[in-house]
């Protein structure tokens, strides 16, 4: 007989090399499913996984890895703060989109004024959009107990359509001919967001994915605050004995949640994406679910899981165009992923043991 | 008087602990047979075992003659083996019916079952309405629930864990009633309890366990309390010493303090007025469930409440949170220990933050210095002795008597002006029960005023200067706490109102 | 010598059922037309518009390929990022309007398929409500609501259009919906601009309702409800324009074309529809083939009352590439 | 703009059919919270249904084959949350959210050869004095047999939770689990049923779009309903009868849009598309005043020690 003994205190070891092995599960079963479709498996390991890295394209792939990666990290590192402490912001989706449309509008609305403040300005305004966002299902939360998974991931599909609204109407490119879609920001230099370093893929938001990184470190690990956030997830109770004001809780953590995933909307809308569109949103915000739980919510782990999660992206697409995988193969070889990490989570906190037969 | 069960060797072993350790013992007929021990010396893992929820590693049962081996609790009631937990199993937001539906095999349909409760709680005068909500009823009532679930199986043997420790002593008067009218009839009991003189005035028999260890048996009636005492302990008790102080100026005030339970089953707080001084211990007693979570949660500012409700030295902070309470030098201590005073999985140090960090200026400007933290849980482990690997270890990797020392020690040696502690010693062996009371006595002694929230009499007597009990939210006149009598205190303690239920 | 390659970017499903198969199934006519020996096929599909899809391309010029398609009008400016980085390889860009040295533009003249849809729906309701579920209120959509609701007018005056927008191009429950809908409320014909069978399923259920093919013939529903259909047929381009890479000959251009090239073609109308009115919409087809007739042709005048076209005029390419306004009898308003 | 061109007897009608599915998959869902497992797998185990369903109807030619396999394939997706939830005792919430990541692909898979086919078309109920009354003939009498179901399972549900002792023993298992354990109940055994009905419930919800209600399969076409299910089991405070009463005033609103349009109201078309999901937020506002229903151990992990 199989059963789970609690530890008397997690271990932490283990936790550093449960995601890894949960990624080497998945590369197994993964390998399984693509022999079932007919594809050689370790072919597609190595086109999903080495190839981009080290193959003979890395050159091309490896920046893209960041601007793949960049908004995952972003916006995971905002939804990690909730979800550590226990508050389920799953409308991301919706916080990016309204960050990109504050921030293009603030963009277009200038348009064609040349100054060098647009940019910090539309920063300001794609934080302040996500941000907005996200205060509707905390505040709901904070004032009515209203359930914030649902609200929030309501938004989502409230925001779509406004995105579509704005696409078409408000801020259509005036030069479009009535075709759907802004003007191109990357071709207005005070509102593009360039590369930091060029030929990198490294732009300014993935500049801020990695301060966000580290503030999230000295956030969680040397400040009060992040000390509550942890608290509140671990205890609860304890947490509001211990002077937490659950509320403000909820506004801060859902509210840098919204915000840094209304960044990664504007900094995707002002750089790689350039316009707004009626399909501007890819699905960065669900995504980034999986990531802040593959990078077990730590900030640095998050940063490894969001290079990690822009792999199998860009490696999967290289596997569809060169050996013609399906898509859906990779979205199942990603949800595999995201089951075995959490199933092996469970080794952290307990310990598995093996008795023979049943015991008297 | 034949035998109903033997238990030979039963051993039962936990990763680092061997909870029971070969004890073999026999029930007779009819017999109230009293189960002691110090906490975790093994006593709930036997009864368990008995009740088919932990299968034994090694040893045998035989019941009424036959080989016993329950694999499930459904196969234990089957053969005639009731329990009544020490934590109960109750469901809050299901009626009193469908709780005891849920603890018998077949159980007949609603009305007759309803009818059936009626009739057995009047026979064994423990009135109970079987449409209530079990959420609403009180500790007591809970337990008749519990009590009258295993009555109306007609058990051979009537198992109860710790049964009075909820009771007020007229409670305890009725319980031992139908405990001896059940006994009459026959049934077998197997009676847990911590409190020597209630065995002593019940039970026929007594086995008496120490770290898992059968150590002794004995006949309650022919030893005395002490007796079985120090059987228990293996040493003799020490009493903490106090001095009496005069009390100073009044430090803590309630005034009319109301507020609603912010929990669905929980009880509210109704006009509670007091004052307490420094140098001064009030003792407030109470059956669990009558308002003593509520009360701490009002005084450690989780509640919060008009402004002049509560005051500190002369302060209105009624509508003051946590921080700025422990900041003005309110300090408390809840019940629970896991999960409210302390987190589970955070380490000591950490826990030492969650109520220390300002008044130990572990943090500046919200950023926190690790290494204070870590001296501060030092500083506790070493004055109250806690038995921990180390600073870095997790709250739930504690034993509960060492985390009670912590989370007590913590306050504590915060030099709090005012400090409230609901059980302080609850699961704590006597030694360290006396250390944390002794401690209490001291910081009292400085010149603070202090609290005890507590269902332990005998405890509250020991450290109280006044005395006063709460009782549905509201609290009992105040008294010195010398002179009471067991009597008063059990009025005091709403024992009335059980009373004219009982005999209605 | 080496094959030629020939990469896709898709923006759905390769088996959607609607545009993205369409393409796919061109592109493997195309492969079969110039033969398997001479060109190979690279592609990718689900692929969403903005940087993913110029990564796609990227990774596709990477690797060799030599004239990339671009399927879908949100890949335009990805499209052209790329083709800036790769001289040496042609683009194709379905459905927009941006070109440059070694990228092209083409699309399809759909409403010239509508007008033929129109003139049937306009005989064949009896309840004179035709519902139209409209995708996306981009012109491409409002033009084929004009031409149908034109032609309907044409043959029945008191013929009346229910339109709802479903912003989006398949979503088959919503359209189910749509559908439904609208033969609640009277209409026995279901005009649709979104790409799945759903709507016609309504339609089969309801009895007594016709619709037609879209994106594909949808043939499984004839001969009722599906009466005709518009298909997208994009393989004569794709084999002329892989062929002009392989010679040498490939030009920029931007080209619209329709029902001449077979780029727009009528499917089979079913024998539900009595000959006489065959006759007439086959007719109409005729004209526009060959380039005797535009749908779009005078006098008409906007929603408002306002003229558009006097007696004759035909409407420029211009004014139709970014039509966003009803012709006059159409109510309600185009969202923007 | 014609208001009186929307009859009233048949919006109730397709009211009806549009809140079938949402329904079904709800009233799963419920049985599954009721136990104290919150699982937001429903959109994941929606698709999955609806895709096995197809496969299974299109290949057999039997829509009542399809359903069974649609609530098959939806059980057994959740034995993967199952095992995550209560073996290796992970986190509900992302376990949930993993569910439906996983079966939107899952789903994509199996039905890449499945586009564009056409389901055998299934019967509808069909009393011929009934279903030719004036209005309730078209409001009640005139549906699929699947409408039928789904009030049959509203009332079933209902009633199991009510007055029977395995409704009471799952509802214990949901308050209290520790109580429930000490009683002798097995409280994974009883979690991973309910689980389990949650699961085949969603399949049938979802092979209810793939089959009757579009009829057709295309990737993704459950389109957050799922979500929707998961939203009418807070806002109808865990009660049987108002899920019904949810799912109704949220077909009601996605019809009632669409007939809006239609009729040619002035309201622009994408804010009426918002409309169910703002309906529903405000809705879920309303009745988070009222958690009465709500078990006291819902998304709480439970672990025996032995
Ligand atoms: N499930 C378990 N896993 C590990 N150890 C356990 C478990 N249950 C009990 N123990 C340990 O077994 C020992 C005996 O516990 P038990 O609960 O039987 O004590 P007890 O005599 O009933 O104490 P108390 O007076 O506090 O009720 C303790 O050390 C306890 O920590
Ligand atoms: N449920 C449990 N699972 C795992 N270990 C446990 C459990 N309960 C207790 N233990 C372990 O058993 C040991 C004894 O715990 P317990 O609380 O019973 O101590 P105790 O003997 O009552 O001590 P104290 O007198 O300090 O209360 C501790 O080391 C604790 O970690
Ligand atoms: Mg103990
Ligand atoms: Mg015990």
């Amino acid at each position: 007989m199989i059963y789970l003994e609690k530890r008397p205190q997690p271990a932490k070891a283990l936790s550093y090399f449960t995601p890894v092995l949960a990624v080497l599960i998945t590369m197994v079963a993964g390998g399984l499913l693509f022999a079932v479709l007919g594809k050689n498996p370790v072919e597609a390991i190595r086109t999903i996984f080495w190839d981009p890295v080290f193959g003979e394209f890395a050159f091309y792939y490896r920046p893209q890895l960041l601007v793949k990666g960049g908004p995952l990290i972003l916006i995971a590192l905002g939804l990690s703060l909730g979800f550590k402490a226990g508050i389920w912001n799953i409308g991301a989706e919706g916080q990016y989109i309204m960050g990109a449309v504050a921030g293009a509008g603030v963009a277009l609305a200038l348009y064609p004024l040349e100054a060098w403040w647009i940019f910090p300005l539309m920063i300001i305004a794609g934080a302040l959009g996500g941000w907005a966002w996200a205060m509707i299902p905390a505040l709901l939360k904070v004032k009515f107990g209203t359930n914030e998974i649902l609200v929030s991931l309501m938004l989502v599909y409230v925001a779509e359509n406004f995105l579509k609204a704005m696409a078409i109407g408000a801020m259509k490119n005036p030069e479009g001919f009535g075709f759907p879609g802004s003007r191109n920001l990357q071709q207005y230099p005070s509102a593009h967001n360039t590369e930091v370093i060029a030929g990198s893929g490294m732009h300014w938001g993935v500049a801020a994915a990695f301060i966000a990184a580290i503030m999230g470190y000295i956030l969680l690990n040397r400040h009060m605050l992040g000390f509550q956030i942890r608290l509140t997830g671990e205890a609860p109770r304890a947490a509001r004995f211990s002077g937490v004001n659950p509320g403000r809780l909820v506004l801060f953590c859902m509210g840098t949640a919204g915000a840094l995933a209304g960044l990664a909307g504007m900094f995707e809308v002002a750089g790689p994406a350039g316009q707004i569109t009626t399909g501007f949103n890819v699905g960065y915000g669900f995504t980034a679910i999986i990531v802040a739980f593959l990078g077990r919510l730590h900030p640095f782990g998050i940063v490894l899981a969001g290079l990690l999660m822009a792999l199998t992206y860009i490696g999967g697409e290289a596997a569809q165009s060169t050996m013609q995988l399906p898509a859906a193969a990779i979205q199942v070889f990603q949800g595999m992923l995201l089951f075995f990490l959490l199933a092996v989570d469970v080794l952290t906190n307990y310990r598995i043991r093996i008795t023979l037969g049943e015991a008297a | 008087m034949g035998t109903l069960l033997e238990i030979v060797g039963l051993t039962k072993a936990y990763p680092g602990v061997v909870a029971n350790d070969d004890v073999s013992f026999n029930i007779g007929d009819g017999e109230v047979h009293a189960l002691l021990g110090e906490n975790g010396a093994g006593k709930s893992t036997l009864v368990k075992m008995i009740y088919g929820l932990v299968k034994p590693d090694q040893g045998e049962m035989v019941f009424g003659g036959t080989v016993y081996e329950p694999s499930e609790p459904q196969e234990a009631r089957a053969r005639g083996v009731a329990m009544v937990f020490q934590h109960f199993s109750l469901f809050d937001a299901l009626n009193v019916a469908e709780n005891v539906a849920l603890g018998m095999a077949e159980p007949p349909k609603t009305g007759e079952l309803a009818e059936k409760i009626r009739s057995v709680s009047e026979q064994y005068g423990l009135p109970l309405d079987p449409w209530r909500l079990v959420g609403d009823l009180s500790a007591g009532e809970r337990q008749r629930v519990e009590i009258i679930r295993c009555l109306l199986q007609d058990p051979k043997l009537l198992i109860m864990d710790e049964p009075t420790s909820v009771l007020t002593p007229q409670e305890v008067e009725i319980l031992f009633a139908t405990l001896r009218k059940l006994k009459a009839e026959g049934t077998s009991i197997l009676y847990i309890s911590h409190k020597l003189e209630e065995i002593r005035s019940l039970c026929d028999e007594a086995t008496i366990l120490r770290l898992g260890k059968k150590v002794g048996t004995c006949t309650p009636r022919e030893v005395t309390a002490a007796q079985m005492a120090e059987m228990m302990v293996g040493s003799e008790l020490h009493r903490p010493e106090r001095e009496a102080a005069t009390p100073g100026e009044v430090r803590l005030a309630l005034k009319d303090l109301s507020v609603p339970s912010p929990s669905q089953f929980g009880t509210s707080l109704k006009n509670i007025t007091l004052e307490v001084r420094a140098g001064e211990v009030l003792g407030l007693a109470g059956v669990a469930g009558n308002g003593q979570d509520e009360l701490l949660a009002a005084l450690s500012g989780e509640i919060l409440s008009a402004s002049g409700m509560v005051s500190l030295d002369g302060t209105a902070i009624g509508n003051k949170g946590p921080a700025e309470r422990r900041r003005r030098g309110l300090l408390t201590g809840p019940e629970e220990r896991l999960g409210h005073a302390a987190a589970p999985n955070m380490t000591l140090t950490e826990n030492a933050l969650l109520t220390g960090a300002e008044r130990e200026g572990m943090m500046s400007s919200g950023f926190l210095k690790w290494g204070k933290a870590r001296d501060f849980a030092a500083a506790i482990i070493e004055r109250f002795d806690v038995r921990t690997p180390g600073t870095e270890t997790a709250a739930r990797a504690l034993s509960g008597g060492n985390l009670q020392k912590f989370v007590i020690g913590r306050e504590v040696m915060q030099r709090p002006e005012v400090l409230v502690v609901n059980q302080p010693t609850w699961g704590v062996d006597a030694a360290a029960a006396a250390t944390i009371r002794q401690a209490i006595l001291d910081l009292a002694a400085g010149g603070a005023a202090v609290v005890v929230i507590s269902q332990d009499l005998d405890e509250l007597m020991e450290v109280s200067d006044n005395f006063a009990a709460l009782n549905e939210g509201r609290l009992s006149e105040i008294k010195p706490a010398k002179g009471l009598s067991m009597e008063e205190i059990g009025l005091m303690m709403g024992g009335v109102h059980g009373m004219e239920v009982a005999h209605a | 010598q080496d094959k030629t390659k020939v990469g896709f970017v898709y923006v759905g499903p390769i088996n959607d059922g609607g545009w993205t198969q369409h393409h796919h199934e061109s592109a493997l006519k195309m492969v079969e037309a110039i033969g398997e020996d001479k060109v190979e096929l690279v592609y990718q599909e689900n692929v969403p518009e903005g940087p993913d899809s110029e990564r796609a391309m990227t990774q596709m010029a990477l690797q060799g390929a030599d004239i990339i398609f671009s399927t879908s009008f949100g890949y335009m400016d990805p499209t052209l990022n790329v083709a800036g980085k790769f001289p040496d390889v042609k683009f194709e860009h379905a459905t927009g309007y941006k070109t440059a040295d070694n990228m092209s533009a083409y699309s399809a003249r759909f409403y010239e398929g509508r007008a033929v849809q129109g003139t049937i729906a306009g005989h064949m309701t009896k309840s004179n409500i035709i519902g139209y579920i409209a995708s996306v209120p981009i012109p491409e959509v409002v033009r084929g609501i004009n031409s149908a609701y034109l032609h309907a007018k044409k043959v029945n005056p008191d013929v009346e259009f229910k339109i709802i927008w479903l912003y989006t191009w398949m979503d088959p429950a919503k359209e189910a919906d749509a559908a439904k809908t609208l033969i609640d409320q009277g209409a026995d014909v279901i005009l649709q601009h979104t790409d799945s069978t759903a709507p016609l399923a309504a339609a089969k259920e309801a009895g007594g309702v016709i619709g037609f093919g879209q994106a594909g013939d949808m043939a499984e529903y004839g001969p009722s409800p599906r009466v005709s259909s518009i298909i997208d047929n994009w393989e004569p381009y794709y084999t002329s324009r892989v062929e002009a890479v392989m010679d040498g000959t490939w030009e920029s251009h931007s080209v619209w074309e329709g029902i001449d090239t077979g780029m727009v073609g009528i499917g089979e109308i079913s024998d539900v529809v009595p000959e006489d009115v065959k006759a007439e919409a086959l007719a109409i087809k005729d004209a526009i083939a060959a380039g005797e007739y535009h749908p779009f042709t005078g006098p008409i005048n906007k929603q408002d009352g306002t003229p558009w076209l006097a007696e004759g005029e035909v409407a420029d390419d211009g004014t139709l590439a970014g039509m966003m306004f009803y012709v006059e009898g159409i109510e309600g308003s185009v969202p923007q | 703009m014609d208001i009186s061109a929307i009859n009233p007897a048949l919006l109730l009608a397709s009211l009806m059919v549009a809140s079938t599915a949402v329904l079904i998959a709800a009233i799963g869902e419920l049985i599954v919270e009721k136990a104290g497992v919150l699982n937001l797998g429903v959109e994941g185990m929606m698709i999955t249904g609806a895709i096995c369903g197809f496969i299974v109807a299109v290949t057999t030619g039997s829509p009542l084959l399809g359903f069974v396999a649609a609530a098959f394939g939806g059980a057994v997706l959740s034995i993967l949350f199952a095992v995550l939830t209560q073996f290796a005792l992970a986190n509900q919430v992302a376990s949930g959210l993993a569910l439906t990541l996983f079966g939107l692909g899952l789903s994509a898979l199996m039905g890449q050869s499945y586009v564009g086919i056409k389901p055998p078309s299934s019967a509808k109920l069909d009393l011929p004095v009934l279903s030719d009354l004036p209005f309730f003939g078209k409001v009640l009498f005139s549906h699929d047999l699947m409408v039928y179901f789904g009030l049959a399972l509203v009332a079933a549900t209902w009633a199991f939770l009510k007055y029977s002792r395995a409704g009471l023993i799952l509802k214990a298992v949901g308050e209290n689990h520790d109580a429930a354990h000490a009683l002798g109940y097995k409280v994974i055994r009883i979690r991973i049923m309910a689980i389990m009905f949650g699961g085949a419930c969603a399949g049938l919800g979802g092979a209810y779009i793939s089959l009757i209600r579009v009829p057709q399969w295309t990737e993704g076409m459950t389109g957050g309903v799922g979500w929707i299910a998961l939203a009418l089991v807070v806002f109808a405070s865990w009660k049987p009868w108002r899920v019904l009463l949810g799912a109704w005033l949220f077909g009601g609103v996605t019809v009632l849009q669409l007939n809006l349009q239609a009729a040619g109201i002035a309201i622009p078309a994408e804010y009426l598309s918002m409309s169910p999901y703002l309906i529903t937020i405000l809705v879920l506002v309303i009745m988070s005043f009222d958690r009465s229903g709500a078990p006291a151990s819902l998304g709480r992990t439970f672990h025996a020690s032995q």
